[in-house]
């Protein structure tokens, strides 16, 4: 009959901290705007219209999917425009809208719903979108990128005194420079084509400077401000931070994955990361930090709570992972970039790490 | 680049650049079928590993010996798939009469394996195989460890599949989705992560 | 320099501001108690008065039933009315006597023996035993048999547990503040029961009276010492009070003595000091009726078996609308039915809530944020439990740490999915009893 | 049984890789155009045709304990007639089904219906079963080739069946196409299934 | 001649090798397979090998399990299902269930019913409000569970969700309803009941105590939330000519291996706890008035005394008092009566 | 002994039986997947440089060209296949050039690179830029060629050009040194 006016009894404990997964989600949303102002600041109103269409994409088809299979809808909880939203941030500015629309329905249906919604899906749906988006088009994926108004694709701006004294080959550097990426001019340069299609010994000079350009301080704080080439949400290291330090002071994500993941880069990259004809320098692991994808992927696509391990030391080895990976795929892997992937194949590799790490009770010694 | 460099290619190419579930397409039946429990899952990789390496050896003898001098390569798959069948049947009433151990771990998987293709795919593959300079055919230890590797590499992904599996076994997936079309979804997923090895210059 | 403390474990809001600042009062004679027979972890006693008796303040109306089991004693005078089923302060029905007051609050004799540090330890242990006193933190476990161990077992060291870590709580608080002087007597008799050489009195940080009173009384003392304690939940717990105390781990499984230490409440120690000093039982205790929904909270000390409609009157009633009456602190304590439970020795305070304090969020599925694992402060995996138990699977339940949970609820308390993990825990202890005995 | 019904139950109700789910491996790897999946199914209905008549002739003198042997055997002999027939006449497709060719011996399908069926039948309802079987087979195939073929490279039989503006989802005709292909087809299956 | 031998050698190279290569391959393979049969043969359990030898022996691995021989090897020695091979089909089914002996016993049919008549939105007393776990195997340890009846249903519903098969479903008043024909005594309700609300009954008896309570009378009305708690007052004991209910712990029970299914114990229960499904469905006796001797055998066993009639007269029914026992069928020497 | 000797022979005679018939098969497809083989290489070189007749040399270092001849014996051009490793085959090119090294056209023979990407090379679209190209630097735009990349497979379409380029230097050189035999 009616329970009204009864006390109210369940278990222990009788008190919350008061966190949701709503407002968890909301929060590591919000730790991406200052991302999302930066790069609306440098490529305007079109990097806005691609982030929120594929995160409004992702929550109209989650929500649609819901409906289907008759669940109640939780678009709400933000999980799904997280998604979208970090999905938009691995395009560049340059892609045609349909690319945010496909990859965040199929970061929301294969990635995600098919396992049964949030907390099932076993690989980061944002990242599932961007491999199958760079699977299917890549030329869409790689090519048409724009740099910020007034700076290079490459962060380069001393081209001149770079590639001055190469007679025939100053176009090809000029070229390399205000085209491509960091990371790509890092890939280009470490092709061995690319060196000896000029003679030999000066190929390697050039390269060597083009390489010393890349690591110098200018270039580094075009890095770190986000004057460059790059996908949406990557840009700018300094914003990227800010929203890692929101997330870290707010307690929503833990300090041990993204830590391992840039120290292992940091340390890799130093003691691999150089080229020949180039002198190793503590600037590297700098560059290698800032440019491309790593800090977007370390603070908020390797901190995804589903698809990465649970126990602490699981977390430990699951940065590492990520760490060699990436390095490996930016240094010998076909593509300039490796984040995305890394974390994808730590994903897959999460249940097994998340078994073998499992933790001994308090006071537990070894059998 | 020694030998040893050879062997740490031929390695990365057979476990993850060209591996034999998610990129050569081999021994799918057992990568979904045995694939739901972490510990079948590992019975099943070990004795993959095993047969495939020694499958690998004995076929590259037969070819190279029997096969080859009398311009009979094609009766490469008879002559394979008969020699897998036997050295497998041989190889299980061994270890079942010696190490009982052994067969309740590795031996029970053994028949499925006879009728794996990933163990007649490597057989195949290796007479066809050069090292990376690309004119030198593998010999009899080449052929060998990438049988080896190979096996190793169906297991990296098998296990991985098994722990996904086992942790999405509760999961409330869509009822027509449960089963093998999840199970193929999440191979399609890993095949996508395993293209982050694509293009590898070593 | 930080402060010790243990790994894992969240931080609750404290709200101890509601009593802590109040001083411990008397309650006036209540015209009914009820006095349970199972206040303690063990054998539940054996009644040995039938109803109609005559019974005074301090008479023996319950014996233990066995080794591990606890005497029980009339706390006000009066006359058996009935022996039965009655609310328990954990909310079930359970074996009690009822005793009816006369008014006249008479009791029995007490004596005062000075010497009491002279005595042998036996005859310590045996008074102890014969006062009924059970841990009074709220696990209740019978001193006398924490104060048993055995000879291959020696102990160093006697941690008195002045940590309360629980919000809201603040009977222990003020009894250091007030008793301070006779819980180091209880301490040095519980030290001289178990030949203990080192005596600690543990504190956290957000009582620095207590911590002052206390050292003030331990300064003469060279063997004796205060530890202040970083504010972290679960500190009160005995396993990480020890490891805080003493950077010693408790085995999993295992008892403090394995490591050579027995920790006992500030409270028992004061129970302890009466009654080997006077032989008196134990048959009141300080509790603290707090929380928003108290009009004036307080910290009482109450016979046993006043139940908690009493209390609440003498702290002039509800301000409103009560949602939620939690017997002990609100962590680990129980949510009871109704206000007619009566208190035990384990009753530390009432907590009465809000509807709006009390109602809890629905469960979202679990997204595996891992805030559990790292709260744990048994460096388990709580979700992994919970998972384990929701499907039935009592094998994986267990190796994920079913049998090491302490309940402390700092999983439950961190999880954004509101999953009540504790509950899920506790089902899974209750329904592979069988399995976690092996 | 009637001969129609063993060589009508191959094509839906036991579909071979949609109910039985048996041959996965060519199924994915030779499905990314419609060519090759009608090439590798009508092979492996030929061999499939070929192995279950010569089993069932064989069946009452083969002794069990080589009977796995024998079968492997004669369905080897088969398939590398295949392959050296296919090699001479249709190059092409000899060239595109590569090692998928030779690994139709240990396609668990003619194995698996050499012992479930043609081990235990008449030599005529052996042929039906393999008709059924084979087709199945192929039927399915040509499926998962169509969608892949047109999702993966905006052509049907090689056919330009796309509007011009289409840019073809590569990853169709990918490995991970495959498998969410054949995933997805497969939820569409049971979906069909649970109405009825 | 010399042509001859020339084609003869041609042939030979083209043929003849091959022939002799694999002939020969096969013939040690064979060999040695034969001999390594009987040198390192283990003895196994005959019925493994019988269904190694149906099995399709395509080792595809459908089964989920390593091989045929490991299928085989768990269904003997584990009791793995009997229906995962999908190459085999149902003929294999059928076979292995011969093999293991598995033919479908003649078992009396059971169906699961609910000792109990409260747990719905409207017929419950609450203890108290119950914020928790959704799962009755979780509340009932959260101060003895919130429904005030401790023996009761919570409404929680863990038996629904354990039902593999959609047995048990809720009518408006959220009360679990159980489907007799989807039901197959699995026993799954059973064990999730933490309460042990559940048991089997034999499907052909439609009488059951829709009560657990071993509270008191008294106890038990006040604390029912749908006033229908047996009493246990002992009046279905004593009218049951069957002698089949017995009280004990406050509680009725029937024994069913006794019963008659008459329903006259649920006609005479003053709380109406006993639950007769068949009520005012069964058929009345009717007397043949022609075949009637009137020896009375009939009235002295009909427990509503519905049959009236002197010795040696036609005996009638009274159809309002006939409850349908069928008592008096089994009795009456000349068949006289009917039931309709 | 007798059993072991029934199971040997019996799994002999149909090894027997199914080589003997293997060997026959063969016999008879060899010579037409050979000559089908020959056919179309012919084909290739007709396609190439029509209506010239073809006559196969060898340089010093073993590798075979051919010179293709008009009608007057005077010569067209040469046509030489190149093959190199691409992304994950090895690629064969067979390609016409004029006397000047200038490209008549390519025909890609067998390749085995990603369908889609790397497999596109064989298209129409891809292999007739080549055509009047210099082929002894000829190079793709990712190296400061003219031959433009096909998307996505940069590897392949570098492979290809460059393959064709070091063939026809050597192919220079030799003809240069006179290292004709």
């Amino acid at each position: 009959m009616e329970n009204q006016n009864k006390l109210i009894v369940s278990s222990a404990p009788h008190i919350h901290e008061g966190s949701t997964v709503k407002n968890v989600m909301w929060n590591v949303v919000l730790a991406l705007t200052p991302a999302l102002i930066f790069s609306v600041y440098f490529w305007g109103i079109r990097a806005l219209i691609l982030s929120l269409t594929g995160a409004i994409t992702a929550v109209l088809v989650e929500a649609l999917i819901q409906k289907l299979r008759k669940v109640p809808i939780t678009v709400h909880d933000g999980s799904a425009f997280l998604t979208g939203l970090l999905l938009a941030f691995n395009i560049h500015v340059g892609a045609p809208l349909w690319l945010p629309i496909i990859g965040a329905i199929v970061a929301i249906t294969i990635g995600k719903q098919v396992f049964g919604g949030l907390g099932n899906n076993p690989v980061n749906p944002a990242l599932v979108g961007r491999a199958f988006l760079l699977a299917s088009w890549p030329t869409r994926m790689t090519a048409g990128w724009v740099a910020v108004k007034g700076y290079t694709m490459s962060g380069i701006n001393n081209f001149n005194t770079i590639a001055t004294n190469f007679e025939g080959t100053s176009q090809k550097a000029y070229d390399l420079i205000t085209s491509a990426t960091p990371l790509k001019v890092a890939q280009t340069l470490r092709d061995t084509t690319f060196v000896s299609e000029i003679n030999a010994e000066a190929g390697i000079d050039l390269a060597g400077r083009i390489f010393s350009g890349l690591t110098e301080m200018e270039t580094l704080k075009n890095l770190f401000w986000g004057n460059i080439g790059g996908c949406i949400g990557e840009v700018s290291a300094f914003a990227l931070l800010l929203g890692a330090a929101y997330l870290l002071y707010k307690n929503i994500i833990e300090w041990r994955i993204p830590l391992f993941y840039l120290g292992t880069v940091f340390v890799l990259s130093f003691a691999f990361g150089s080229i020949p004809g180039s002198e190793p320098s503590l600037m590297l692991p700098f560059f290698h930090i800032f440019s491309g994808g790593l800090l977007l992927g370390a603070f908020f696509m390797a901190t995804d709570y589903t698809t990465t391990p649970v126990t602490k030391n699981g977390r430990i080895i699951f940065g590492i992972g990520c760490g060699v990976l990436t390095i490996i795929i930016r240094l010998v892997g076909g593509y300039p970039e490796g984040v995305s992937y890394s974390i994808l194949l730590m994903n897959v590799f999460t249940p097994l790490i998340d078994m073998i790490t499992m933790p001994k009770a308090f006071g537990k010694v070894k059998k | 680049m020694g030998y040893l460099g050879e062997i740490f290619v031929m390695a990365m190419t057979a476990i993850f650049i060209q591996n034999f579930v998610l990129s050569r397409f081999l021994g799918l039946c057992p990568y979904l079928g045995v694939s739901k429990k972490l510990d079948s899952a590992l019975g099943m990789g070990l004795a993959v590993i095993f047969v495939m390496t020694l499958a690998s050896s004995f076929t590259f003898l037969i070819n190279r010996y029997l096969l080859m001098p009398y311009n009979m390569e094609y009766l490469q798959t008879i002559a394979f798939i008969l020699t897998i069948a036997a050295l497998v049947q041989f190889v299980e009433m061994v270890i079942q009469k010696y190490a009982p151990a052994l067969y309740s771990a590795l031996g029970v998987y053994l028949p499925l394996i006879t009728t794996n293709c990933a163990v007649l795919g490597v057989a195949i593959l290796n007479t066809s195989m050069f090292r990376s300079d690309g004119i030198t055919p593998y010999n009899f230890l080449d052929s060998t460890l990438n049988g080896f590797f190979s096996g190793v590499g169906f297991t990296v992904v098998l296990l991985a599949m098994a722990g996904i599996r086992m942790r999405i076994e509760k999961a409330e997936i869509p009822k027509s989705m449960q089963g093998m079309p999840i199970a193929l979804i999440l191979a399609g997923i890993m095949a996508l992560a395993f293209y982050g090895f694509i293009g590898f210059k070593i | 320099m930080r402060l010790k403390t243990f790994p894992g474990g969240s931080h609750p809001p404290d709200q101890k501001h509601f009593s802590s600042s109040e001083p411990i009062t008397e309650l006036p004679l209540a015209e009914k108690v009820v006095i349970h027979l199972s206040q303690h972890i063990g054998a539940p006693s054996t009644p040995f008065v039938k109803v109609g008796d005559e019974v005074k303040k301090g008479d023996l109306i319950a014996g233990a039933a066995g080794f591990v089991s606890l005497n029980q004693h009339a706390s006000i005078s009066g006359k058996i009315s009935k022996i039965g089923k009655f609310l328990h302060p954990t909310g079930i029905m359970s074996e009690a006597i009822e005793i009816t007051s006369d008014g006249k609050n008479e009791a029995i004799q007490l004596t005062d023996d000075e010497d009491y540090l002279t005595f042998d330890p036996v005859i310590l242990r045996e008074r102890i035993a014969k006062a009924g006193i059970c841990g009074m933190g709220g696990a209740g476990f019978p001193t006398h048999v924490k104060l048993s161990p055995p000879k291959e077992k020696p102990i160093d060291t006697v941690i008195l547990n002045g940590v309360e870590c629980e919000p809201y709580l603040t009977s222990d608080h003020r009894l250091m503040l007030e008793k301070g002087e006779e819980i180091i007597a209880g301490l040095k008799v519980i030290m001289r029961t178990v030949g203990a050489s080192k005596g600690i009195v543990g504190i956290e940080e957000n009582k620095p009276d207590a911590i002052d009173v206390m050292q003030k009384h331990c300064t003469k003392e060279k063997d004796l010492s205060v530890i202040a304690f970083r504010l972290q939940y679960p500190q009160g717990a005995e396993k990480q009070l020890i490891y805080a105390a003493t950077r010693r781990k408790v085995p999993a499984g295992g008892l403090p003595m394995e490591v050579g230490v027995v920790v006992q409440n500030v409270g028992t120690a004061y129970a302890i000091y009466e009654a080997v000093r006077y032989q008196k039982p134990l048959i009141d205790r300080v509790i603290s009726v707090t929380g928003s929904m108290v009009k004036s909270p307080k910290n009482l000390r109450a016979p046993i078996g006043t139940s908690f409609a009493d209390l609440v009157d003498f702290c002039d009633g509800l301000k409103g609308e009560l949602g939620k009456a939690i017997s002990g602190g609100p962590m680990m304590g129980f949510a009871m039915p109704s206000l007619e439970a009566s208190m035990g020795k384990g009753s530390s305070g009432l907590v009465l809530l809000s509807p709006q304090e009390a109602h809890s969020i629905e469960e979202h599925t679990c997204i595996r944020c891992a805030r559990c694992v790292d709260a744990c402060p048994m460096n388990l995996m709580p979700l992994g439990i919970v998972n384990a138990v929701k499907y039935d699977d009592a094998k994986m339940a267990i190796r994920a740490g079913l049998g090491d949970c302490i309940k402390c609820g700092s999983c439950a308390f961190v999880c954004p999915a509101h999953i009540r993990l504790v509950q899920w825990i506790d089902t899974g202890k209750i329904r592979y009893a069988a399995e976690l005995r092996n | 049984m009637s001969f129609l019904k063993e060589l009508t139950k191959g094509i839906i109700k036991e579909n071979p890789i949609f109910v039985i789910v048996l041959g996965m491996c060519p199924t994915l790897a030779v499905t990314t155009s419609v060519v090759n999946a009608l090439g590798m199914g009508l092979a492996a209905t030929f061999v499939l045709i070929c192995s279950n008549i010569m089993i069932s002739l064989i069946k009452d003198i083969t002794p069990a304990s080589i009977r796995i042997p024998v079968y492997i055997v004669v369905i080897a002999a088969f398939v590398s007639i295949v392959d050296m027939i296919m090699e001479a006449y249709l190059p092409g497709l000899h060239k595109s089904l590569g090692l998928f060719i030779p690994l139709i011996v240990v396609n668990c399908i003619i194995l698996g219906r050499a012992e479930a069926f043609a081990g235990k039948n008449t030599v005529l309802m052996s042929i039906a079963d393999a008709i059924g079987m084979g087709l199945g087979f192929t039927l399915s195939l040509t499926i998962v080739g169509t969608i892949r073929e047109i999702l993966g490279a905006g052509t049907w039989l090689n056919i330009r069946v796309t509007p011009a503006g289409y840019d073809p989802m590569l990853i169709a005709i990918l490995a991970p196409g495959a498998f969410i292909t054949l995933g997805f087809l497969m939820a569409v299956m049971n979906m069909i299934k649970e109405r009825k | 001649m010399l042509f001859t031998i020339l084609q003869t050698a041609s042939l030979f190279a083209t043929i003849g090798i091959p022939v002799i290569v694999i002939g020969s391959l096969g013939l040690i393979f064979g060999l040695i397979l034969a001999v390594a049969s009987k040198v390192f043969e283990v003895k196994i359990d005959p019925r493994v090998a019988e269904i190694i030898e149906i099995l399709p022996g395509a080792n595809c691995g459908a089964c989920g399990l390593a091989g045929c021989a490991g299928y085989a090897d768990r269904i003997v020695k584990e009791g793995e299902a009997i229906n995962k091979c999908a190459p085999g089909g149902a003929a294999t089914v059928a076979i292995i269930a011969k093999i293991m002996g598995m033919e479908a016993k003649a078992m009396e049919q059971r169906v699961a019913v609910i000792h109990c008549s409260s747990g719905g939105k409207n017929n419950t007393k609450w203890k108290y409000s119950y914020e928790g776990v959704d799962s009755c195997k979780a509340a009932v340890n959260i101060a003895g569970g919130p429904n005030s009846c401790a023996w009761g249903c919570m409404g929680l519903n863990d038996c629904l969700k354990a039902c593999p098969f959609d047995a048990i479903s809720l009518d408006p008043n959220g009360m679990r309803v159980i489907d007799y024909d989807k039901c197959t005594a699995c026993g799954m309700c059973v064990e999730a009941c933490p309460r042990n609300l559940i048991h089997l009954i034999p499907i052909n008896r439609n009488v059951y105590i829709k009560c657990s309570s071993n509270d008191r009378g008294a106890d038990a009305r006040k604390v029912c939330g749908s006033a229908k708690p047996c009493i246990a007052c002992g009046l279905c004991a004593k009218e049951c000519p069957e002698q089949c209910i017995t009280i004990e712990n406050n509680i009725a029970r029937i024994d069913y291996s006794l019963c008659t299914n008459c329903g006259l114990c649920a006609t005479v229960c003053p709380s109406k706890t006993i639950q007769d499904l068949l009520a005012g469905m069964r058929k009345k006796a009717d007397i043949n008035p022609e075949a009637c001797i009137g020896c009375t055998l009939c009235t002295k066993v009909c427990p509503t005394d519905a049959i009236q009639g002197e010795l040696k007269e036609v005996h009638v029914v009274d159809k309002a008092k006939c409850i349908g026992c069928a008592r008096c069928v089994e009795k009456c020497p000349k068949n006289a009566i009917e039931m309709i | 002994m007798k059993y072991y000797l029934k199971l040997g022979l019996i799994l002999f005679i149909f090894s027997v039986v199914a080589s003997g018939i293997l060997a026959f098969v063969n016999s008879l497809t060899t010579p037409i997947i050979a000559a089908k083989k020959a056919q179309d290489e012919i084909d290739a070189r007709e396609k190439l440089i029509p209506g010239a007749v073809f006559e196969e040399h060898e340089t010093v270092d073993g590798e075979s060209y051919f010179i293709a001849l008009d009608e007057d014996s005077e010569p067209l051009g040469f046509v030489f296949i190149a093959s190199e490793n691409g992304y994950s085959s090895k690629i064969l090119t067979m390609v016409g050039i004029d006397a000047d090294f200038n490209i008549i056209g390519i025909e890609i023979l067998d390749q085995g690179e990603t369908p889609g990407l790397g497999a596109n090379c064989e298209n129409e679209s891809f292999t007739a830029q080549f055509a009047e190209k210099q082929a002894l630097n000829l190079k793709v735009n990712q190296d400061d060629g003219e031959i433009t990349s096909l998307a996505g497979a940069t590897i392949t379409s570098r492979t290809i050009a460059n393959s064709i380029r070091e063939r026809a230097n050597s192919l220079k050189s030799a003809l240069e040194t006179g290292g004709e035999q």
